[in-house]
């Protein structure tokens, strides 16, 4: 089998997605050995993206320019472009008030010195390039990135469920904290992956995956106002790692 | 249960032996079980086999070929997804996995004595392909038979070879028509321009007697059935295959459910007076 | 007279005994407070009076997530060889041995599917009586507490009736004579539920409440979240995914729970749908609970147990279609 | 003439830096450090976020580190608005913090710094060289791990510590299998403490550093109520401000930090020279390597790692045994009544001393956010090093150069995500 070569690069992000990578301490050898890492500033002392890139995967969002170069070079020189992580896919964290402007954000935190900044709102990287895949999460799931690679080796990706979290989570026997204990529970409008980690140790899900695609987002909305919550603490809930929801959107 | 495996779960092993591009994102594929099973594979026309490409999946799929073709059987894929895709990059030898082969069939000894008239749309040739060649092996049997197959476009006519044989055939007459027509030439066939109902009110074809075989999506049904009855060929005698998502083959996972009727194991023949009734079908 | 009344507080020997004959499982509380199967041991307390578990007994069958088939380069696709591991089931429900015998229908009959068939053949049911609250409606549903279990337990108010149906449970009866007292056998329960009547009654129709305005409601509300499916004991729909190892070699096809109310359930390649609105989708749920699918055609296989009603975080009860239809013919 | 040597980016640390040493002929003019990750504005993301959220929220800030920052906020937040956890909860966060620890310094030192010491460019390169060492070196990495996951319920950005409590405790089951892992790991932990003892680099000495730390209470290391400069001077976490004094960095969108004018050095090497309460075996390893840790440089600062991976292993074992034998069950989060209040909390993160603080309005809605990384405050320090180094190797190649002022940096552990985030609201 060919050694398929990869990179993988960061961006506006945390890191974590790289670090569940890392954090595959049992199968780090045997990745390794089954790829050919071809840059990655932060597990390899090589500071230039050469290509040809078979894969390349990318965590974060796109917000300064020099995001958008990396992003770009990548792109250029790899033939599948993944994203991994929610602020790759969908903005995640650092994108939750792009609905405010930036260069208030900016000065609230670096006062005058703020005009300096060159960043522009956080945007998922479909945004400005074509992705061929992507691993969801915030951080992403061990099992998912392990998957990926795996088919990567087969030259294809794999197919991941479509459902909620809530799926998960009752096959998982947790309480359901939404029914029976009137929590803001996200699950029913997350995609599913992560086994209802949140749940399944009684802490309601805060939808750090992004929505799944069949997401009923009017009824659950009109659940949760009629458990009492306002509106704007629903809506601060629900941004939090996807900014663009359809309050509107029933199927 | 064969050779200590159970076939009906289990995919058996088989090998690609011969692969042909028929256009630009179709292939028809030659695939033998391997050897001890080899002289087993009997079907009708109109069944199907579950395919696995090894980390990929399985998929349903019909066997396109004349039955009983020494030891090997045919199918003809379009590249639409995830294991289709994993199975366009195999070659001879590569190997597969082989379930089946399911369903039911087009019911060939009902039908001796009647004219009877195949219409194909697009990628539904593959299983009427294999009922024509059977029609074929046993020609005496049947009276007029027809074969009036559309395709999107010149390029998109699959088969063109065996096209241009069975059309100088005098023993079945054989019309073909695409949606469009493009500079590209249908490879020396002489071909219409319409939709297959257009092509069906264009041409001549014996109408009594007459059993119909329609394979083809969801909108060519639509729009053929009530032609074909205008015709006078009742509901009774107009046979669809249908599609629907399948992870079994067997009528357990219920994904392909067809009013009370499942599509693997019900069908995925059906009489059109079966689906008459029920919403959804077509 | 036969020796078959178990006292009370005869349960902790009784359970010793059953626990010699497999591993010992029943509905216990868990951690969070649900009800759920779990293996008993020392500490861990049989519940008794519960009315439903979260998670049918079906996942002893069909486990969420289970690895089907694995795949090897030199040898092909193989079933998995693990030994499944002699179990005992005790304090199942009427509604739920009923679910049992349905799912034996689907997976044991026409179609006998392999590893269903060694997971139940190494399963002995212990059936129990249960008082029905608000959300049941299994009433002569399920007045089948001799079928499709190995050994009954009826309560009343100091003991346990026992009763056993099949070999196993005889056999299991006679070990444990020492601790049972002797008793008459109760008369067999005869509970009605006008519920399950008039499912029954729909089913035998063919009703379809085509006309119905709930269907829209409901497709309205449904969050999709999936409970109600895979709360149901009689749910098993099932989806197949294969995933590659990191050896480049191997592989494994999973069969994992689906659910005919989600969108890709009825989605064929190129994103063309069967059941593209969530309308289509409930009638098919409907179509299939109480009216059948092939081989269990005519086969209502809702069993009362009211799982989906509870589990339902919008609310949504198939029952109201009925209750609607009743409300119609009277005056 | 001029000339300028860029390093970027900076390779294996976390984050995007970068570094620019001027020549004027071959001497050196300048080295600047510059942490350009893109900003993210965590203090305005606050703004406005009921106190539940902002927990959930900052641990975001990066992943290394998110443990710590849960904690941290945690303490702030329940500072703020007068909370008190229970014994439980109070234990679980102090084992969680040393799984966080245990993961983060073994990844920096198996992972990013390993490979100056085989000569190898990364990973892969140690997969080739020493596979059976990274192996189970990788296991006390996965030691750590487990007590993110089984404690936190991920490894990161753990989700089960909340205001006022946590969820489910961890079960008997769960606790043995933590047991089993750690103990596995102890032994191996002290191997890894003699495998950067004898890598310890040499050469010119450059600044002795200004230590600063969380003043340690009690036995547990990482947490407590004030700072200290080690010269008996202590103040209270609230009044932060008037010991590190922030100004905006010249490059770069962090801002760098000074104590009393001078740069600071907070970190592992801080902590053990601050004397930071010592499990016996750390006690041992400390004691065996006091000369090299205590009148050192920053380059001493992975071994000093070292011995806190011994430390948090055996402090680990403790705890788990305390929960084994308390056996808890699950309890309620303490009852929450937001007010209009200001809470600050400080530990010790990895990389040294981290500081939340917090004003909230009446609703309990975050009015106000400061946080200060230790990456921020050791960045001074870092460039002072820089330079130094730099200045020392007049002369050698740009390679040998590059080489060393990377080795330099990764010695601070820098994580850069965390430092640009800085700065009151
Ligand atoms: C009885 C029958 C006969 C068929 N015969 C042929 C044939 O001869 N040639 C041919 O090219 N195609 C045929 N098809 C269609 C073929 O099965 C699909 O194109 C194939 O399943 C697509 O799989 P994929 O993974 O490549 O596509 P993807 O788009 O990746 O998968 C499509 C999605 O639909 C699901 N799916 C499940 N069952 C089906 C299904 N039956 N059709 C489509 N999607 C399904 C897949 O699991 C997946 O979720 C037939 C289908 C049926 C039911
Ligand atoms: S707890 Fe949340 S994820 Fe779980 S079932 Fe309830 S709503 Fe869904
Ligand atoms: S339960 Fe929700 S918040 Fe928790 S990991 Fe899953 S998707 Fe993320
Ligand atoms: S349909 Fe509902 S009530 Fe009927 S068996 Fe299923 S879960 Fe129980």
């Amino acid at each position: 089998m060919k050694k398929p070569i990869i990179a993988i690069a960061g961006l506006t992000a945390c890191s974590g997605c790289q670090l569940t990578l890392l954090n595959c301490e049992e199968e780090l050898p045997e990745i390794a050995q089954r790829f050919i890492i071809d840059y990655f500033p932060l597990g390899l002392t090589e500071r230039l993206i050469t290509g040809p890139i078979d894969v390349a995967i990318v965590e974060g969002a796109v917000s300064t320019p020099s995001d958008l170069e990396i992003l770009m070079k990548l792109r250029n020189s790899c033939r599948c472009l993944v994203a991994l992580g929610t602020c790759a896919l969908w903005g995640g964290i650092a994108a939750m008030k792009n609905q405010e402007s930036r260069k208030d954000l900016a000065g609230t935190v670096y006062g005058s010195a703020a005009d300096e900044l060159k960043t522009f709102n956080p945007q998922p990287l479909h945004r400005f390039v074509k992705i061929d895949f992507a691993i969801t999460g915030c951080p992403p799931e061990k099992g998912e990135l392990l998957a990926t690679l795996a088919a990567l080796l087969r030259g294809t990706f794999p197919v991941f469920p479509r459902y909620p979290v809530c799926s998960e989570c009752r096959s998982r026997e947790n309480l359901c904290l939404l029914i029976e204990r009137n929590e803001m529970c996200l699950g029913p409008l997350i995609q599913a992956g992560c086994n209802a980690r949140c749940p399944a140790v009684g802490i309601r899900c805060e939808g750090c995956r992004g929505p799944v695609t069949e997401a009923n987002v009017a009824a659950e909305m009109e659940l949760f106002l009629k458990k009492g919550f306002p509106r704007d603490e629903i809506v601060s809930r629900m941004q939090r790692f996807y900014p663009e929801w359809n309050y509107e959107q029933r199927s | 249960m064969r050779n200590g495996r159970d076939m009906t779960m289990v995919p058996l092993p088989a090998t690609i032996i011969g692969r042909k591009e028929l256009s630009a994102d179709t292939t028809l594929y030659r695939l033998t079980l391997e050897s001890s099973e080899k002289d087993r594979f009997d079907f009708n026309p109109g069944q199907f086999v579950q395919l696995s490409v090894p980390s990929g999946g399985e998929v349903p799929l019909s066997l396109a070929g004349p039955p009983l073709l020494h030891y090997s059987f045919e199918l003809c894929v379009r590249r639409v997804g995830h294991v289709t895709d994993m199975l366009h990059h195999l070659l001879p030898p590569n190997r597969v996995g082989v379930r089946g082969p399911f369903g039911n069939g087009f019911p060939l000894s009902e039908w001796t004595g009647r004219n009877i008239l195949l219409i194909a749309g697009g990628l539904g040739i593959a299983p009427l392909r294999s009922l024509l060649y059977a029609l074929l092996m046993r020609r005496g049997e049947f009276g007029e038979i027809t074969l009036m197959y559309g395709a999107r476009e010149p390029s998109a006519i699959l088969f063109k070879e065996e096209l241009a044989e069975l059309s100088g055939r005098r023993d079945m007459h054989l019309f073909l028509t695409v949606d469009f027509a493009t500079e590209q030439s249908p490879g020396g066939l002489a071909c219409n321009t319409g939709l297959l109902p257009t092509l069906l009110r264009g041409v001549n074809f014996s109408t009594t007697g007459t059993v119909a075989a329609v394979c083809g999506p969801p909108a060519l049904y639509r729009c053929l059935l009530e032609e074909l009855q205008g015709f006078g060929i009742t509901a009774e005698h107009i046979y669809l295959s249908l599609e629907r998502r399948m992870k079994c083959g067997v009528g357990l996972c219920c994904h392909c459910a067809v009013g009370d009727l499942f599509c693997c194991s019900d069908g995925p023949v059906f009489r059109y007076s079966q689906l008459k009734g029920i919403s959804g079908a077509i | 007279m036969t020796r078959n009344l178990l006292k009370h507080d005869s349960i902790a020997d009784f359970l010793e005994i059953l626990a010699t004959f497999g591993e010992l499982h029943g509905p216990v509380l868990t951690d969070v407070g649900v009800s759920a199967f779990r293996p008993l041991g020392p500490g861990i307390d049989l519940l008794l009076d519960y009315s439903r578990t979260l998670v049918p007994p079906k996942k002893y069958l069909l486990p969420p997530r289970d690895t089907v088939l694995f795949f090897a380069t030199d040898e092909g696709y193989r079933q998995p060889a693990a030994a499944v591991p002699e179990t005992i089931l005790v304090g199942l429900h009427p509604c739920d041995l009923q679910g049992i015998a349905y799912l034996d229908k689907v997976f044991m009959r026409d179609r006998i599917d392999p590893l269903y068939r060694a997971r139940r053949t190494a399963l002995t049911l212990i059936g129990l009586s249960c008082e029905p609250d608000e959300y049941c409606f299994c009433g002569d549903l399920s007045a089948t507490e001799t079928h499709g279990c190995d050994l009954f337990m009826r309560r009343s108010p100091c003991e346990f009736h026992l009763r056993s149906n099949t070999p196993k449970g005889k056999a299991i009866l006679d070990r444990l004579t020492p601790i049972l007292a002797e008793g008459e056998p109760l008369p067999a329960d005869s509970r009605t539920c006008d519920m399950a009547a008039a499912i029954q009654q729909a089913s035998v129709r063919g009703e379809t409440f085509e006309k119905s305005a709930l269907w829209d409601e409901f497709a309205g509300r449904c969050l999709s979240c999936g409970a109600c499916s895979l709360c149901c004991p009689t749910c098993y729909c099932f989806d197949i995914r294969e995933y590659g190892a990191l050896d480049g070699e191997t592989t494994m096809r999973l069969r994992e729970w689906d659910n005919c109310l989600f969108k890709d359930h009825g989605e064929v390649a190129g994103g063309f749908n069967f059941r593209k609105s969530r309308q289509e989708r409930f009638h098919y749920r409907y179509q299939h609970k109480y009216l059948g699918f092939g081989p269990t055609r005519g086969i209502v296989s809702c069993v009362g147990c009211g799982r989906c009603r509870v589990v339902c975080p919008v609310g949504i009860d198939l029952l109201e279609l009925f209750k609607e239809s009743e409300d119609e013919k009277r005056p | 003439m001029n000339s300028v040597l860029e390093i970027s980016p900076l390779t294996r640390v976390e984050g995007h830096g970068c570094i620019n040493v001027l020549f004027a002929g071959t001497k050196v003019e300048k080295v600047s450090l510059s942490l350009y990750e893109s900003p993210r504005f965590f203090e305005a993301l606050l703004k406005g976020k009921s106190y539940s959220e902002v927990p959930e929220i900052i641990c975001r800030i990066c992943s290394l580190c998110s443990t710590v920052h849960r904690i941290c906020s945690l303490l702030a937040i329940e500072k703020a608005l007068d909370l008190r956890v229970s014994e439980q909860a109070r234990l679980y966060r102090e084992l969680i913090l040393y799984g966080g620890h245990i993961q983060s310094h073994a990844l920096h030192l198996f992972c990013l710094v390993l490979p100056d010491c085989f000569d190898v460019a990364g990973l892969s390169g140690l997969a080739d060289k020493a596979p059976q060492e990274l192996k189970r070196w990788l296991q006390i990495k996965a030691a750590g791990n487990l007590i993110q996951e089984t404690v936190g319920g991920r490894t990161i950005h753990p989700v089960t510590l909340i205001p006022g409590g946590m969820g489910k405790p961890v079960n008997r089951e769960g606790l043995l299998k933590l047991k089993e892992s750690l103990q596995r790991v102890l032994p191996e932990t002290r191997q890894a403490y003699e495998l950067f003892r004898s890598f310890l680099p040499n050469g010119d000495k450059l600044a002795t550093p200004r230590y600063v730390s969380v003043r340690p209470e009690g036995a547990a290391p990482f947490l407590g109520d004030s700072l200290t400069m080690g010269n008996g001077e202590t103040i209270p976490v609230d009044s932060y401000k008037n010991l590190l004094r922030e100004q905006m960095a010249g490059t770069g969108n962090a801002k760098t930090i000074l104590v009393k004018d001078e740069p600071a050095t907070v970190g592992a090497l801080a902590r053990l020279n601050l004397g930071m309460p010592l499990t016996p075996m750390a006690a041992t390893a400390f004691e065996e390597s006091r000369m090299l840790l205590t009148n050192a440089d920053i380059r001493a600062n992975n071994l000093a790692q070292a011995v806190e991976l011994i430390l948090a292993v055996e402090r680990s074992l403790e705890i788990v045994d305390i929960l084994l034998k308390a056996d808890f069950t699950r309890e309620e989060p303490a009852g929450i009544v937001p007010k209009k209040s200001r809470g600050s909390a400080a530990v010790e993160a990895p990389r040294g001393v981290l500081i939340h603080s917090y004003s909230f309005d009446g609703r309990g809605i975050c009015r106000g956010a400061d946080i200060v990384t230790p990456t921020v405050i050791n960045q001074a320090a870092m460039e002072r090093d820089l330079l130094a180094l730099a200045t020392h190797m007049e002369g050698a190649d740009d390679e040998e150069l590059t080489d060393a002022l990377e080795r330099l940096v990764r010695a601070y552990d820098p994580c850069i995500s965390c430092a640009v985030h800085v700065l009151r609201i």
